[in-house]
C-alpha cells in the first residue's frame, strides 16, 4: 500500500497527471484526444478510490472537467449553433484546457533547469568571511547599521550551508563502531548481580547515534527476558534490572 | 600598478570577504583603481584559474565576486569535511518557486491557477529557506500577500541577479518522466 | 594524477578548511597520496604563490597548513574594512548573533561547535554593540559564560520580545531525517 501512496507523489497535481498520460500516448497537447485521455485519467482516479488512498480534490474537479469537455465535443452540432448567435464563442471545448497546461509545462520544465542550476552549484564551496580583527580599529562606532532581521537569518542560513568541520561525518562512523550486540553486553554487564539502575543512566553520552544503539539494546534484552524494567508511576524514573532465573554470566 | 598586482589584491579581498562576495563598486573603492581597469584583472584572473583548472572558481554571485572552490574537487572536499548535506528542494517547492522567479510579485491563489493545485506547503518551506519573501499586498485580491525571490534565492542557485534566470522556456519540449513511469507500470500490474 | 591536479586538490581544500588549517596527514588520507608527492606539490604550490606574489600565502601555523593573505595587501583589507556600508565584516557576528538569539543561553564553545570556526572575535563585537550580554554561568563544562541577547537586541529589530522572532531558517530538518534513517537501519540490524 506504501509503495502505490509514494507514487501518487510521483505528480504534482491533476495538471502533472494528464501532461504524463499526454506524454505516454504520444498525443498532440493542441489537439487532445479527449475521450481517450478521460479514460485514462479516470481510471487512475478509480484505481486510487479502490486503494483507499487519499485524492486531493483538485483531481476529482478536474475529472469533471474533462467529463464536461467530453460531453461538449459529442455535441458538435449545438455548438455550431450557438457559434452563429454568439461569433465570441470559444470555438473548441478543449482550448481552456490546453492553455493551463501549456503554461504548467513551462514552469515544470523551468523548476527542472532550476534543479540543474541547484545540483551545479552544490558542487562549489565557498568559506565565510575571514577574522579581518586585526585589520579593525576598536574605538568603532557602537551602532549596527541597518542591519535588519533578515539579514541575520540569511547570514544563520549561509551558514548551514556552509561546511561544518574536519570531523568525519559522526552518525556513519558510530553506526559502525557500535554494533547493538556490543551495547547489549554492556548493559548486561552494568546490571550484574543484580544491581538496579536508572534508564536514564544509560543515556549518559549525548551522541544520538548511542542513545539510538542504547535504546534499541534496551528493547532487545527486553525481549529476550535478559532484563525487566519497572516504572513507580506516571512519567517517573524507570528502573531496569536484570531478571531473575537468569542466569547471571 | 601592474596587472599581476592588481589580480594579486583582487585574490586577497575575494579571499577575505568569502561568501558574502564583493561587488565591483566595492573593489574599485577599495584599490581606487577605474572599474575597467579593475574588471580586466578580474576576467583575466578568472580565465587563468579555468584556464589551468586551478582548486578556486571566481562566481559572480547575486550581485557579488566570490571565491568558491573548483567543482571538479567537490569529491575530495566531501571526504574531508561534513558537508552541508543535500539541500535539494523537492518538485513541489521548485516549481512553485520557478512560478514565483519568473512572475513576481504574483499571489498564492495566482500560484494555484498555474499549478492545479494547493500550494501553501511548498510556500511555507520556500519562506522557511529564506528562499522567497513577502514583497507586499496585492491592490486587488482582498489585498493578498505578494511573494517574491530574495537574495538567498540568487545564493542558493548561483545566479548573479534575477535577470541571469534563462528565458522561460516555452514548453514545446516533450520530457519523460522517469518516475512517474514508475508508476504507471506499477498500476498496470494492480490486479483487476 | 598530475602535479597541477594535485596542486589544484590542494588550493580546494586549504581553502575551504579555513583558519583551523589541515594537516599534512589529513591531506594525505584524503587524496590517497603518498606523503612525499603531497608534501612535494604542497611547495611547489608555495613557491608559485611567493615567486608571482599572488594574493595568497600558505603557512604552516600549530601544525597544520592553511591559506592566508599575502601581507603586501593588508593595506587594501583595511581599506576595505574601513569602507562604511560593508556588510561583509558583519557576516561572522550575524550568524553568532541568530545563534544566541535562538538557543540562548548559551556558550562560546556551543557556537563554535555550530559555526565550526573560532568565534571570540565575533562574540566581542556584539558585546561591544550591546546586542548580546552574559546570561550567567553553564553549570556543567567548567562554568564557561552563557550569552543571551539584550533589550538592545529587541529594540534594534523591532521585536517586542524574544517569542516575536520568525522560525529559524529551515536546515536542521535534514539531519533529524538522517538519525531517523540510522534508527531504521539500526533496527533491521537486530539479531533475531
Amino acid at each position: 500500500m506504501m509503495q502505490y501512496n509514494v507514487k501518487v507523489d510521483a505528480f504534482e497535481g491533476p495538471l502533472d497527471l494528464l501532461l504524463h498520460l499526454i506524454n505516454k500516448y504520444e498525443v498532440d497537447i493542441y489537439d487532445i484526444p479527449v475521450s481517450q485521455i478521460t479514460d485514462q485519467y479516470l481510471t487512475f482516479v478509480h484505481t486510487m478510490q479502490e486503494l483507499e488512498l487519499d485524492i486531493a480534490s483538485e483531481y476529482l474537479v478536474m475529472a469533471a472537467t474533462l467529463l464536461a469537455i467530453k460531453s461538449k465535443m459529442l455535441l458538435p452540432q449545438k455548438e455550431e449553433e450557438i457559434l452563429e448567435q454568439d461569433p465570441d464563442f470559444e470555438d473548441d471545448p478543449r482550448d481552456e484546457l490546453v492553455q493551463r497546461l501549456v503554461e504548467y509545462r513551462r514552469f515544470k520544465e523551468a523548476a527542472n533547469d532550476l534543479k540543474k542550476k541547484e545540483s551545479s552549484r552544490s558542487l562549489l564551496y565557498a568559506r565565510p568571511p575571514a577574522d579581518i580583527s586585526e585589520y579593525t580599529h576598536e574605538d568603532d562606532q557602537t551602532s549596527i547599521g541597518d542591519v535588519t532581521l533578515y539579514d541575520m537569518l540569511a547570514a544563520f542560513q549561509k551558514m548551514t550551508r556552509r561546511v561544518k568541520d574536519k570531523k568525519p561525518k559522526r552518525t556513519t562512523v558510530q553506526s559502525e563502531e557500535i554494533p547493538i550486540e556490543a551495547r547489549m553486553n554492556d548493559i548486561r554487564h552494568q546490571l550484574q548481580g543484580g544491581a538496579k539502575r536508572r534508564f536514564s543512566e544509560l543515556f549518559s553520552e549525548e551522541d544520538r547515534g548511542h542513545m539510538i544503539v542504547t535504546f534499541l539494546a534496551v528493547l532487545e534484552l527486553m525481549k529476550t527476558r535478559d532484563v525487566a524494567c519497572e516504572q513507580d508511576q506516571n512519567f517517573g524514573e524507570i528502573m531496569i534490572f536484570e531478571r531473575e532465573g537468569k542466569a547471571s554470566v | 600598478m601592474t596587472n599581476e598586482e592588481i589580480k594579486s589584491i583582487i585574490e586577497s579581498l575575494l579571499f577575505v570577504v568569502g561568501d558574502e562576495g564583493i561587488t565591483v563598486k566595492s573593489l574599485c573603492e577599495t584599490t581606487s583603481l577605474k572599474e575597467d581597469t579593475l574588471l580586466d584583472a578580474l576576467k583575466d584572473l578568472q580565465q587563468e584559474y579555468d584556464d589551468k583548472d586551478r582548486g578556486f572558481k571566481i562566481s559572480f554571485i547575486g550581485g557579488g565576486y566570490q571565491l568558491t572552490t573548483n567543482a571538479k574537487n567537490a569529491s575530495y572536499i566531501e571526504k574531508l569535511v561534513e558537508t552541508p548535506g543535500n539541500h535539494t528542494l523537492s518538485q513541489a517547492a521548485l516549481e512553485t518557486l520557478a512560478i514565483i522567479a519568473y512572475k513576481q510579485p504574483i499571489t498564492r491563489v495566482e500560484i494555484e491557477e498555474i499549478r492545479g493545485v494547493k500550494t501553501d506547503k511548498p510556500l511555507q518551506t520556500l519562506m522557511s529557506k529564506l528562499l522567497i519573501k513577502e514583497a507586499g499586498r496585492a491592490e486587488k485580491a482582498g489585498r493578498a500577500i505578494l511573494y517574491g525571490t530574495t537574495r538567498e534565492f540568487l545564493f542558493h542557485f548561483g545566479l548573479s541577479s534575477i535577470k541571469d534566470l534563462p528565458p522561460l522556456p516555452d514548453g514545446s519540449e516533450d520530457k519523460e518522466e522517469e518516475e512517474a513511469d514508475l508508476f504507471f507500470e506499477k498500476f498496470q500490474e494492480i490486479p483487476e
